[in-house]
């Protein structure tokens, strides 16, 4: 166990090492500028001496990340939970939500800049919500359907109703598409929120840090706050990793037992 | 245009291929450059120019520096701040000799033209390296405790925040944004804002405006390549040229503008051709010469605002520009503009 | 049957499409008539609902068919849109290209080597999350002293966003063949790349559709992303930016904009869909 | 040991029940024509016919999961509607169509808990049907954790968690291999005997359907009709009776049946 | 018919074999343990035993699928690996494993291609591999629109079209009904007769064990032995022969060798 575990952190571990040294050997050997792509070293430099700043700033990113996802995560199994009822809805949500899902953040930005306003924080919420929205109701939708029929012909045999149905049946066959959709939304979240976050809103986010060390090209700060948005994404998909693995305990890979 | 040529205006021995990255897209803004290229202003200096229209991520100075352009358009802070880090860019022509942005607000917020009275306010800006002469402004008036910003807002490109009420003061340039605000319906009134209904805080008037557009060029290359300078003599003049153009026929630059595919309405880019002469003409010194006074003042602003250590070494030059003040003089042209009366322009709805 | 489907399907959509326009308008009703507050109470309603921050849908509508200056010609807006639409298209389309052989490549990468996969995997993931801020410099940089047109930057860029799930979903696709078949082709002493040819691409087929149907979604986000963030003349992001500053005179321009980036998007997704039916499905439906 | 002079009842009755898919499109399906179906209560019976003949069809009718297009299903005398809302049946699939998400007991559970009965009832009825099929110590498994063969003796003991009257069971053993479903008819016989139930048993395994049955009906497909019924009495079955030539010779009775299905 | 004369080498032999997987690992399983096999060109032997007792593992050592942790392995005199390269072998799983995206000629087709046959050559062999598996108008159906005995029977013509000396088959008929797999077994008595193929089939039926083969092989489980050899003398099969008492003293002798085996 311990050593499967090892098995697959070293890996990751050695490429991301590998892939940091090639980058500084590049950067030093053909006297790339660091002004267009700065060395990790530099980047790991800014990392400590705006330390305080990029903690907070990831902090609050962090608060509009998570709560637009939770929120985001919410509505998509709300609406997927509607349109698996209302079986005529799903025909027509489906293509509006790749519609919003093919509009890019920067469209969404100022709009929902100018419903939701940009002195609070939900404007920015909102793009995260939208974007947390697609693959979560897209992937749930997809598992409330595709229930095996046997499973449904059984529980009629018990001469159970529709509402019994979705309970016993169709939400636990939509869980696993659900974690799914959970990996590729946990990070989208962290993204959606920098981004929404270049168009408006406080200024002391990621974002912003972000912004405004490109304007005046200062990659280096920019990058480290990039590193921290990473490890911010990175962070949230291992947590939907895990709820993954503790919500679902028979997909432990157990022993088959003989007969 | 040949008229207009002062040198090489005879036929080229051969044509040199020069790419020029502004800071954003197609406006008045850069109506001199456009003016340069459409009116054959370049091809009398036996220029080649693509103007790379900018972009959200696109960084002038930063595509300079990397040798993927010849030329670039740049906020004066904003590429020092590279200087300082040793980055091979140097002002050739400083074609803006005022700041244009503004802190504005509506007439009846008792803002007025204080920076004094934002304290307590929700005050706009947009960020990407805008924020600081109205920080440095703020300072200046006292008001702000330098820990905390919390009272700064970041604002869309437009100017929603303003308009609803949300935010009481919004950064403007005042070619762009502050007319947006006039081409904006008074739902009270049913007609458009008038500038009476606006009150606007002028950096310049406060002492920390800073050094805006000017012409960058590659220091290193300016240094070791003969050709580069060659090309950079012309470069400047042949923009001045058309800036002078600009000056002298408003109306044609705005043409060129909306031609190049400017999707601001018409009468958004004559106000604006008009705003940009105003922070180039009068030019005392001449167009294109920096102005010492400025820049001691752009270099104090960020040295105090902590955006700079101190005052980078060689970081602009005159020696281009006063050959071609030179030259356009010998051709009869005004170089300071001393003449030049601004227009009254009036905007219609959406800046149509 | 299929034909029927497809109408039907169009049917809700266009129901769907009118139920949220009644929404619409009712909710702009209601916010008009109650000053903004929910009826009977002192609660405001999230959205303010004047002309700016909600255009009525005819006027945005109506603005589809005003005239606008581009250049030295002047077009309805429809036309506007739909050309700069085709523009970002092309962008799109060498974007998902690009981007369909890379995650391919890389996914045939991880396929051999289960130290890649495991070592490159979680990097890919991390990948998505670097903004394009970073990396649209880098990439514009190169493609400038490489001499290439801007396009082939923002192709890039598109690049980089549909790579990411033909990369992970290839993956899985090509190892979704059972142990059986590799067998099989293990007895007849298959090579390692007629294995991957004969069998481990094909039976990859039905994981590579869907990612190609998001990738293909991706690659407009990412020609328009790209366009705003490198800056073209022309495309729709070029649009979007241009009326995104000026939302606040004209707002139904940014929202026509938004629509046609939908659109293009639907198109998109439409194409990817068509050519699955031609390549998997057509005439192969099971018959009795 | 079952005592016959209970089973007289009428368990199941089909009257001259068609079933049509898809009627007046395309593709319309004649499944099912003119079925009379009687079966009394305690009786085993098997339902057997080449693939497609309808065999799932009928089992689907008696349990209300489908309505028959014209005739009558009537079980236990009430309509098979009525049946099903009562519980009076409990079903086995092909697939043992266990819920991966519930362990072994609470799959066993799952229909006391649709019935309402209280944790604790629900707890001492899942360790009897455990017990029942054998499998105590693997209460606390998911299905996935078991073998074929577990799996299909959980849904058995699922389906009789309720104790119905009625066991219908669809090709329950399908997807076993050939020893463990001997093993398993074993078992279902020895359960049959102790609760006493009555059995419509879909097979197409002839072996199967002679070994456990006390009756085979043999359906001939396109439309399903019923060809014939064959009475087997073989009386108390072990392993030993497959040995037997009594055996051999009702495989041989229903082999004959089907090939005359077939030559059809 | 088959001229015995012919039948004298040796197709397959297996010397004191062995196999461990997951050596040295906690679950370390002995599979099989001094396997001696010796298999007659012209020889129809079937493999049968309890679930994991090692079949599948001893066909895939003859495929060379698996090397043998000791012992040897020949097939036709040379090495395993050897005649893997030579394609001297044809493989059926018990799931047909045909490719959906093929036609049933591709499918057939596919082993010649990558032997680099030209496609006239392909189309001519695929053609006599269809009439012999009886398949002539399907030639364009694509696998999902056959029923499974049709798609076994490509399977199997896939396995043949290259003539290999020796046909190696997993279960080929396990997924199919019974009274399909009753005929399937009847059509490849009829192609093992006409090719002079060696065969050697896994199943874990008795009655098929018996109807097919020369000899059954009997495995015993943990770890998989032979435990007894039985040979068939059936003469020429036809489904007749299943109603014959013949082959039911056949399937009642393999019966109790199993019997035996998993009383251990
Ligand atoms: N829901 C349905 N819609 C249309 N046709 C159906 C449906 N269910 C069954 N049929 C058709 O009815 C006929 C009988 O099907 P049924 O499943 O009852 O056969 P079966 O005897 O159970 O076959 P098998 O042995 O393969 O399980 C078949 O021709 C089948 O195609
Ligand atoms: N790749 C493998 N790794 C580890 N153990 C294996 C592997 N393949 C087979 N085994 C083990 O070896 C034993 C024999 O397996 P094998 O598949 O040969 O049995 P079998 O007789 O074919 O069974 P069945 O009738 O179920 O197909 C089993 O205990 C199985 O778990
Ligand atoms: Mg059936
Ligand atoms: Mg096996």
């Amino acid at each position: 166990m311990k050593k499967n575990r090892l098995a697959s952190v070293l890996p990751p571990v050695i490429v991301g090492i590998v892939g940091l040294a090639l980058w500084e050997g590049t950067v030093t050997v053909f006297g790339i500028r660091e002004i267009l792509l700065p060395k990790p070293s530099s980047i790991w430099a800014q990392l400590f001496e705006k330390w305080s700043v990029l903690r907070h700033a990831t902090w609050e990113t962090g608060k509009i990340s998570v709560s637009g996802l939770l929120v985001g995560i919410f509505l998509g199994v709300l609406m997927a939970l509607i349109a698996n009822r209302f079986k005529v809805l799903n025909d027509g949500f489906t293509p509006l939500a790749i519609a919003i899902n093919a509009t890019p953040i920067v469209a969404l930005a100022p709009i929902f800049n100018a419903w939701f306003g940009i002195t609070g924080t939900f404007s920015n919420q909102a793009v995260v919500i939208a974007v947390v929205f697609f693959p979560v109701f897209i992937n749930t939708a997809k598992g409330l359907n595709e229930v095996h029929p046997n499973e449904i012909e059984l529980m009629q045999s018990y001469a159970a109703s529709e509402w019994t149905i979705l309970r016993e049946v169709r939400i636990p066959n939509a869980l696993p598409f659900f974690a799914n959709s959970l990996r590729l939304a946990a990070p989208l979240s962290v993204i959606a929120a920098i981004v929404a976050e270049y168009f408006g809103g406080p200024q002391d986010r990621i974002g912003t840090v972000i912004t405004s060390s490109a304007g005046f090209a200062k990659y280096d700060v920019a990058w480290a706050a990039i590193a921290m948005a990473s490890g911010l994404g990175l962070l949230l998909f291992g947590s939907a990793l895990v709820t993954e693995r503790l919500s679902m305990p028979w997909r432990i890979s157990g022993d088959i037992k003989d007969n | 245009g040949s008229d207009e040529a002062a040198v090489g205006s005879g036929d080229c021995d051969s044509v040199d291929s020069v790419s020029l990255q502004l800071q954003w897209v197609t406006q008045a803004q850069f109506a001199g450059y456009f003016a340069a290229v459409d009116r054959g202003i370049y091809n009398d200096y036996c220029l080649d120019v693509t103007v790379l229209e900018g972009g959200v991520d696109i960084v002038p100075q930063q595509q300079l520096a990397s040798g993927a352009v010849d030329f670039a358009i740049s906020w004066v802070p904003k590429a020092l701040v590279n200087v300082e880090q040793g980055e091979p860019l140097k002002i050739v022509a400083q074609v803006f000799q005022r700041s244009g942005t503004l802190q504005v607000s509506w007439a009846d917020s008792g803002i007025g033209s204080d920076p004094a009275n934002l304290a307590g306010k929700k005050v706009g800006t947009w960020g990407w390296g805008n924020e600081f002469e109205l920080i440095a402004g703020l300072r200046k008036a006292g008001v702000t405790d330098p820990d905390n910003i919390d009272e700064l807002i970041g604002q869309s490109f437009d100017m929603m925040a303003l308009l609803s009420g949300e935010i009481d003061a919004a950064q403007a340039m005042t070619y762009n944004e502050y007319a947006q605000v006039l081409e904006a319906m008074n739902p009270a009134t049913g007609e458009l804002y008038k500038a009476s209904d606006l009150s606007v805080i002028d950096w310049n008037d406060q002492g920390t405006a800073m050094l805006q557009d000017a012409i960058w060029a590659n220091s290193d290359k300016l240094a070791s390549d003969d050709n580069y300078r060659d090309i950079t003599t012309r470069f400047v003049e042949a923009s001045l040229q058309g800036w002078a153009h600009c000056r002298d026929n408003a109306d044609d630059c705005v043409d060129i503008v909306l031609n190049n595919g400017s999707a601001l309405g018409e009468s958004h880019q004559a106000w604006q051709m008009n705003e940009i002469n105003r922070l180039i003409w009068p030019s005392p010194g001449g167009v294109g010469m920096m102005d010492q006074d400025l820049w001691d003042q752009t270099i104090s602003v960020s040295t105090d605002t902590g955006l700079l250590a101190g005052e980078p070494d060689g970081a602009w030059t005159n020696e281009f520009a006063e050959a071609a003040n030179e030259n356009m003089k010998k051709n009869g042209r005004s170089t300071t503009g001393s003449g030049w009366q601004p227009k009254q322009i009036t905007l219609n709805e959406g800046g149509m | 049957m299929t034909k029927r489907k497809a109408f039907r399907t169009a049917f809700t959509v266009l129901v769907t499409l009118v139920l949220l326009v009644l929404l619409w308008e009712g909710y702009k009703w209601m916010g008009q008539q109650t000053d903004d507050h929910w009826p009977g109470t002192q609660f405001g309603l999230p959205v303010s609902t004047n002309d700016l921050t909600m255009p009525h849908s005819g006027d945005i509508f109506n603005e589809l068919t005003e005239e606008i200056r581009a250049g030295r010609e002047t077009l309805p807006l429809t036309v506007y849109l739909a050309k700069k639409a085709a523009f970002t298209f092309l962008e799109a389309a060498i974007g998902f290209s690009l981007g369909v052989i890379v995650g391919l490549m890389l996914a045939i990468f991880m396929l051999r080597w289960r130290f890649a996969e495991r070592g490159f995997l979680p990097w890919i993931n991390v990948s998505q999350t670097v903004p394009l801020i970073a990396l649209a410099p880098i990439v514009v940089t190169w493609a400038r002293l490489q001499g290439y047109p801007d396009m082939v930057g923002i192709s890039l860029i598109a690049t980089y966003l549909t790579f990411f799930p033909v990369a992970v979903s290839g993956l899985r696709g090509l190892q979704s063949p059972d142990s059986s078949d590799i067998e099989l082709m293990h007895s007849y002493a298959a090579s390692w790349s007629s294995t991957l040819i004969k069998l481990r691409l094909p039976a990859a087929r039905p994981f590579l559709f869907p990612a190609f149907k998001l990738a293909a979604t991706l690659s407009v986000v990412g020609a328009i992303v790209g366009e705003i963030s490198i800056g073209t003349k022309t495309g729709l992001g070029r649009a979007i930016l241009d009326f995104s500053m000026r939302y606040a005179v004209w707002p139904e321009r940014l929202y026509s904009s938004v629509i046609a980036a939908s659109l293009l998007g639907l198109f998109v997704f439409g194409l990817v869909n068509a050519a699955e039916w031609l390549v998997i499905k057509r005439g192969r439906e099971v018959l009795k | 040991m079952r005592d016959n002079s209970e089973a007289l009842e009428e368990a199941v009755s089909v009257e001259s029940a068609d079933k049509v898919f898809n009627s007046g499109s395309d593709n319309e399906v004649q499944a099912l024509l003119g079925i009379d179906l009687n079966v009394k209560e305690g009786d085993f019976i098997s339902l057997i016919g080449p693939s497609g003949c309808g065999k799932s069809t009928l089992l689907r009718l008696i349990a209300d999961l489908l309505s028959p297009t014209a005739g009558e299903v009537k079980v236990f005398g009430k309509t098979a509607n009525q049946a099903r809302l009562d519980q009076d049946y409990g079903m086995v699939f092909q697939h043992s169509g266990l819920f991966d998400w519930r362990d072994v007991s609470a799959n066993i559970e799952l229909p006391l808990e649709l019935k309402g009965w209280s944790k604790a009832d629900r707890h001492v009825r899942s360790r009897e049907m455990l017990k029942l099929v054998r499998l105590e110590e693997f209460k606390d498994y998911y299905p996935r954790q078991l073998s074929g063969g577990m799996q299909q003796r959980v849904s058995i003991a699922r389906a009789l968690s309720f104790e119905p009257r009625l066991l219908l069971m669809d090709e329950p053993f399908g997807a076993l291999d050939e020893m463990t479903r001997e093993h398993m008819q074993v078992e279902l016989l020895r359960i049959w005997r102790e609760t006493g139930t009555t059995v419509v048993f879909v097979t197409h395994s002839i072996p199967e359907a002679a070994f456990l049955s006390s009756k085979v009906v043999v359906l001939s497909p396109r439309p399903g009709r019923i060809h014939s019924e064959i009475t087997v009495n073989l009386g108390n079955r072990t392993d030993e009776t497959r040995e037997d030539p009594e055996f051999f010779q009702a495989t041989t009775e229903v082999r004959e049946a089907l090939r005359a299905v077939e030559a059809n």
